[in-house]
């Protein structure tokens, strides 16, 4: 394999998992531009996705993608219900206090599927997309490709709620302005709900389509929450497109870092870009919306 | 004259306490697991404290403090490995090294505002831990076991815990004291106006670059000192052990349980949950089970929503209605 | 009588700002508010726009009590409300401002109707539609604020220092279309800096100090009080 | 310094109060004077009194019961071996106390010890959570508290070495039946036993299978490359690898360090296939395994052979990975086909499987032979008394036919490292585990080189 095509591997790998991150990363930038909430559950939801797709194949049978739709419907009810049941009373708190809640939610939701389904790792054998493209010497993995496919539909969707409809307008709005968007007319509270609904069936679909390729444990939420968090501060809080363009950065960073200088290093590189980041451009690269 | 009467009893209720913590190693002598769990509270409470000045009162979420941890448990042991040097230096030198870091990486992100600030120490955290963990100068992933000494003050090594429980219990004091000063004093008051509105406390002239890094610096000393000590208590130190993140995430937890931004707060969480913790590691956590966590983390949840104001603010409450009750 | 405040104290955590404000606005009126900073002025504005809640003391509203009700039924009953700061969505088109304007209608064709009307009456919207609203300048942005505020088609439109900030050409621009506005039949309250110009343009003011209203006349009669001229036109007539 | 903080508030205090100021000055520096004393001298004493004590042994617990502690991550991301052995442990004590006369286990025909008076065995839990803290204070609390007779545990090393301080210091044996690293029975540690083979023998073990291939296939394999995770285990694993791989004349082309649970594996692989070694060698846990094998399937990309560690053994790896997993290696301890033959393992197996619908791995086969070391020991030294069974181990001999595990014997070196009993290596072939090598064990032909993601 030389150069040229080792270094279209590498851009290929990047942009793959960079496209999971991304879908990872734009439920937590919404939840975080709007509400002013950093989701330390975040990883766990999505672990949480991944082991409901898991159930469904395993007592029904039923593939990760064609139980996505449940999936996403599932979670944008347990969205709502984190909105209702905890984070509404948290609304004006200190940052401190969020951070805490949602800590705390992460403890329950891992332990609790800790107890239930033990700490064993699954996978869903034989799913739907299996195997990989091969073009030449570079290999392109269908599961992957497929799930950077929905990332890239669900945030087409995604954007275009917000930019063309009345509520996603007026998600917009509170996030930039909750006051003025309370003067005129929005209900708040409503707002957040969707906000929430919306962000939490985003890592739905991110869960159910990281089940296809990956294993399924009750810890494995850690591992995608700080990448998450980089995604989402690279590419600025609050927008799509920079959540997109930070999961991408970062799915580069990694491979070419990993690959071209040390695997073990390679989270180095990410956070390391991150801090820079954050002390040259403290805003991320985009705005809110 | 009231007031000053309520010192008085404030001020004998702490001695009495001090006598019993002082006296209490004699009665355990026989049980090096209650004095090992003595320990771990008297270690949370420095480090909480540690925590409190720069979260509780300067208001940066910092989750880099279980760092400052680490680099005073590798400076001091790194030098008593290689130079032979007495840990009572390399605490010194540890200190040194942490408040450096805390200085440079405080200069450079501390103007970043809540949720920037947090998350950009966590990506630190991560960065210095995964470096260690590469890092063959410093024993990588092997971790670094101290040679076991003679036991001496001078090496600061004993084979009873004894010592270790009077020392920790010396630095939790200290770090209180310290921190009950700060409170007390005009940087203290800067530091609660830099968390209540940072803008309105530079429009006053306060120097919030300044203090908020004063904070962070003197929160890295702290946690520098317990982990050297630490370090000298465990005797094995290694990057996932005294680098991980749930250090720092533990001691966000205390001072929220007890109360954030009171010199008491850190105190009181660390002497509930710690213990808790442990009770319910051997009590559930035997069972193979997670449920230990599920308690903590609802504990935590119950707390934040319906007495974010820590356990503190409760027992105050306490004692007022109780004192309303004395005196009808 | 469209609005009647009644006596009503309010706070902000622990800082009782209106300590007992008393006014009331009649159909088809300008009113102005005046007083120093920190009288309680835009708090009388929040407190009538459900932004707070008055401890005591009553809101009255086209004959209904609207103290308790949420903001974004008092907007239904016909109120609008706009800020002292910058209150445009910077990130947002100008269109996309306006359109947020009517968030709270349901009709389509005569919202549409209302921008084409509004747009007539603030040339600059039409003009620069598609642009980010944080790209406009300050009178502009002031402009863009009116109109989305309009959309609502209010009775009562609150206006918190519309001229704040603005240069003195453009805050008699600013005048000239809440005159205008006026005549189309809305009901409005300022709250002013500029003391004189707003007495100058409003039919009736009140003014504020230490949280209550100390005084009330016709914007003329307030404009020669003496004390007035004192305190807050530099002592000079 | 607290006295002073006392005084300063003391000072405000009797500034506002008139009355007696002078006397109450007096009497709060009696009692500091006092309290600073009691304060010194319980130090003191302290200090002073831990150097002439030796470490106070156990009191020795009820004939009636045993109290063998036992600490193994129940909770954490490695709880699943924690739960394995937990089952495997139960068993044992279930064997051992009660009347098993046709298992050819050492106790398993007597109830209970019987040089003890038919004493029944008890294990009291810790959690070590995977962490080498909590590791060592859960061993405290067993040692202290409930004052067990010995210890066991704990997989991990790093959490091993921590938790076998405590044991050294108070004089309890700490037998280790799972944890590979070298170092922890060249501390010289008094009360340490480890009944199982350092890390050091099955990398020397992999690298003398590939010799034999050399040799039998002609092969000629002479590239290696190693994925080890930044653990202490997986880092110690790599540079064994390196140093035999030296030794037995391979060349180790790439070693790859990685990030334990990392998400992604791309980058490794790629580099791996880069390189394009002969052998590659897995060392990392289970998750980690799995995944290598799914990224090397997208990259479409196998060496002549990988092998992994005994981990893949466990039911988890071929559940996740079904075909997939076919022709791969690993070097074990426990290989469960050998021992069909032997009519102990399959009853036990059966036994296993009959109350927890689980069958032994080996792990949790370790875990189980470790028991019947330490029972067998106790048993002998006839007393709960340390030091009696810490010199019953120095004796210990247990003939392979009594064991689960295919060693010649249980006997200790004066270290206190198991003598005897290396690796055999086993492939999967069709969902199967096989014992392949020495080919004198070997159930099955091995299947060479391995095909590659086409030919299957």
């Amino acid at each position: 394999m030389d150069l040229v095509y080792l270094i279209l591997q590498v851009i290929i790998n990047g942009i793959l998992i960079g496209g999971v991150y991304a879908l990872i990363a734009v439920g937590l930038s919404l939840i975080w531009g709007v509400m002013e909430i950093v989701n330390f559950a975040h990883g766990d939801y999505l672990m949480a996705a991944a082991f409901f797709s898991f159930i469904f194949w395993s007592y029904m049978g039923l593939d990760p993608l064609i139980s996505l739709p449940l999936v996403v419907v599932i979670f944008l009810f347990i969205g709502f219900g984190t909105q209702k049941f905890v984070m509404k009373r948290l609304i004006d708190s200190p940052t401190l206090i969020t951070i805490a809640a949602t800590f705390a939610l992460s403890l329950i939701i891992r332990y609790g599927f800790f107890v239930v389904f033990k700490p064993d790792y699954r996978v869903i054998r034989d799913p739907l997309l299996q195997g990989s493209l091969h073009i030449s010497s570079i290999s392109i993995p269908i599961a992957k490709m497929v799930t950077l496919l929905i990332a890239i539909i669900t945030m087409i969707l995604l954007f275009s709620f917000l930019k063309y409809t009345k509520k996603g307008r007026a998600i917009r709005a509170t996030a930039q302005d909750r006051e003025v968007a309370k003067s005129l007319g929005v209900n708040v509270e409503q707002i957040f709900l969707i906000t929430w609904g919306l962000g939490i069936a985003c890592v739905g679909i991110a869960g159910a389509m990281l089940s296809t390729f990956y294993y399924v444990f009750p810890l494995m939420g850690v591992t995608f929450v700080l990448i998450a968090f980089a995604s989402v501060t690279l590419g600025g809080f609050g927008s799509v497109h920079g959540a997109i363009f930070g999961g991408l950065a970062i799915g580069l960073i990694q491979q070419f870092g990993g690959t071209f200088v040390s695997p073990a290093l390679k989270d180095v590189f990410v956070f390391g870009v991150f801090i820079l980041v954050l002390i040259f451009k403290p805003k991320g690269f985009f705005g809110k919306y | 004259m009231k007031n000053g009467m309520n010192f008085f009893k404030k001020g004998k209720w702490l001695f009495l306490i001090l006598i019993a913590l002082l006296l209490l190693p004699n009665f355990l002598k026989d049980e090096p697991y209650v004095l090992h769990v003595c320990i771990i509270v008297f270690v949370y409470v420095s480090l909480a404290q540690a925590w409190n000045l720069i979260g509780g009162y300067a208001g940066q979420i910092s989750f880099v403090n279980h760092t400052f941890f680490a680099i005073g448990a590798y400076t001091s042991t790194m030098l008593l490995i290689y130079l032979n040097l007495t840990p009572w230096i390399g605490l010194f030198v540890g200190m040194a090294i942490a408040g450096c870091v805390a200085y440079v990486l405080g200069f450079q992100i501390l103007h970043l505002k809540g949720h920037y600030f947090a998350v950009a120490t966590i990506a630190f955290a991560e960065i210095v831990k995964l470096l260690f963990l590469n890092w063959r100068g410093v024993g990588a992933a092997y971790g670094l076991s101290l040679p076991l000494k003679m036991p001496s003050f001078y090496y600061l090594m004993w084979s009873s815990k004894l010592p270790y429980y009077y020392i920790f219990l010396l630095v939790a004091i200290i770090s209180t004291i310290l921190i009950y000063t700060i409170d007390k004093s005009k940087a203290g008051m800067y530091f609660r106006s830099i968390k209540q509105d940072e803008d309105g406390a530079k429009h006053k002239g306060i120097d919030t670059r300044y203090y908020k890094l004063l904070a962070f610096v003197i929160s890295a000393w702290i946690c520098a000192l317990v982990g050297t000590l630490y370090a000298q208590y465990i005797l094995y130190i290694c990057p996932r052990s005294c680098m991980d993140i749930m250090i720092s995430t533990k001691c966000i937890l205390i001072v929220l349980f007890g109360g954030l931004g009171t010199v008491a707060g850190p105190v009181l969480g660390a002497v509930i949950l710690i213990p808790l913790a442990e009770y319910t590691r051997i009590k559930l956590g035997g069972g193979g089970q997670g449920w230990d966590y599920i308690i903590y983390g609802l504990i935590i949840l119950v707390i934040v929503l319906y007495q974010p104001q820590g356990v503190y603010s409760i027992l105050r409450r306490c004692k007022k209605n109780v004192q309303k009750m004395l005196r009808s | 009588m469209l609005l009647e405040v009644k006596d009503i104290h309010a706070s902000y955590g622990k800082f009782e700002i209106l300590k007992g404000v008393t006014l009331n606005v009649d159909e088809g009126e300008i009113v102005c508010m005046i007083g120093p900073n920190g009288a309680g002025k835009s708090t009388v504005f929040r407190t009538i726009f459900g932004f707070l809640k008055p401890l005591k003391g009553e809101v009255i509203f086209k004959g209904e009590s609207i103290g308790n009700m949420p903001t974004h039924e008092i907007i239904k009953k016909g109120v609008s409300y706009i800020f002292q700061r910058d209150s445009v969505f910077p990130n947002m088109t100008v269109m996309e401002n306006m359109k947020m304007g009517a968030y709270i209608r349901d009709d389509k064709e005569q919202i549409q109707k209302d921008i084409e009307v509004l747009c007539k009456m603030f040339p600059i919207i039409k003009e620069r539609k598609n642009e980010m609203a944080k790209n406009l300048s300050g009178g502009q942005r002031q402009m863009l604020e009116m109109a989305r505020g309009l959309l609502l088609h209010p009775d009562l439109f609150l206006l918190d220092e519309p001229t704040a900030g603005l240069a003195p050409k453009v805050q008699k621009l600013t005048f000239k279309k809440i005159k205008e506005i006026n005549e189309n039949g809305i009901t409005i309250m300022i709250v002013e800096q500029n003391a004189r110009l707003a007495l100058k343009h409003s039919d009736r003011a009140y003014v504020l100090e230490n949280g209550k209203t100390i005084m009330e006349g016709s914007g003329v009669e307030i404009l020669n009080n003496p004390r007035v001229i004192q305190a807050y036109l530099g002592g000079k007539k | 310094m607290y006295s002073y903080y006392i005084r300063g508030k003391l000072k405000k205090n009797v500034i506002q109060v008139n009355d007696g100021d002078v006397k109450m000055k007096k009497e709060w520096k009696r009692i500091s004077f006092f309290l600073m004393t009691i304060m010194l001298a319980s130090t003191l004493s302290g200090c002073i009194g831990e150097k002439e004590e030796t470490p106070a042994p156990t009191t020795p617990a009820p004939v009636e019961d045993i109290k063998i502690g036992c600490i193994w991550p129940l909770t954490g991301d490695l709880a699943a071996y924690g739960a394995a052995n937990k089952r495997a442990l139960e068993l044992a004590v279930e064997i051992i106390n009660n009347k098993y006369p046709d298992l050819n286990l050492p106790l398993a025909a007597s109830e209970g010890l019987p040089n003890l008076g038919g004493a029944k065995i008890k294990l009291i839990w810790g959690d070590s959570r995977g962490t080498p803290e909590e590791g060592r204070s859960a061993a405290e609390y067993l040692i202290i508290n409930e004052e067990v007779v010995a210890l066991l545990g704990c997989y991990q090393s790093a959490v091993t070495e921590t938790a076998s301080l405590p044991a050294e210091t108070y004089g309890v044996p700490f037998l280790n039946p799972d944890s590979s690293s070298p170092t922890l029975t060249e501390r010289g540690y008094k009360w340490f036993w480890r009944c199982t083979p350092k890390a050091i023998d099955w990398t020397r073990n992999a690298l003398e299978f590939y010799t034999d291939i050399n040799e039998k296939f002609d092969a000629n394999l002479h590239t290696y490359g190693i994925f080890n995770e930044d653990t202490l285990w997986g880092v110690e694993s790599g540079d064994w690898l390196e140093y035999w791989a030296d030794e037995f004349g391979f060349e180790v082309i790439e070693r790859v360090q990685y990030p334990h649970e990392t998400p992604d594996l791309s980058a490794e692989v790629l580099r791996m296939k880069q390189a394009n070694p002969d052998l590659v060698h897995i060392a990392g846990y289970i998750s980690d395994s799995i995944l290598y094998v799914k990224t090397m399937k997208e990259n479409n990309w196998l060496p002549k052979m990988v092998m992994s560690g005994e981990m893949i053994q466990m039911s988890d790896f071929l559940d996740a990975l079904g075909d997939d997993g076919n022709y791969f290696c690993l070097t074990i301890l426990f290989p469960q086909d050998l021992v069909t033959t032997k009519a102990l393992t399959v009853k036990l197996n059966e036994m296993m499987d009959e109350r927890y619908g689980k069958t032994f791995d080996d792990p949790s086969a370790r875990a189980f032979t470790g028991l019947f070391v330490l029972a067998d020991a106790i048993n002998r030294a006839g007393s709960t008394d340390p030091a009696k069974i810490n010199a019953a181990f120095a004796e210990t001999n247990i003939p392979g036919e009594k064991m689960i595990l295919p060693w010649a014997a249980i006997q200790f070196d004066e270290k206190h490292q198991l003598k005897a009993g290396g690796y055999v290596i086993q492939q999967i072939q069709d969902g199967e585990y096989y014992t392949v090598w020495p080919w004198e064990l070997a159930t099955r032909d091995i299947i060479w080189p391995m095909p590659s993601w086409d030919e299957r």
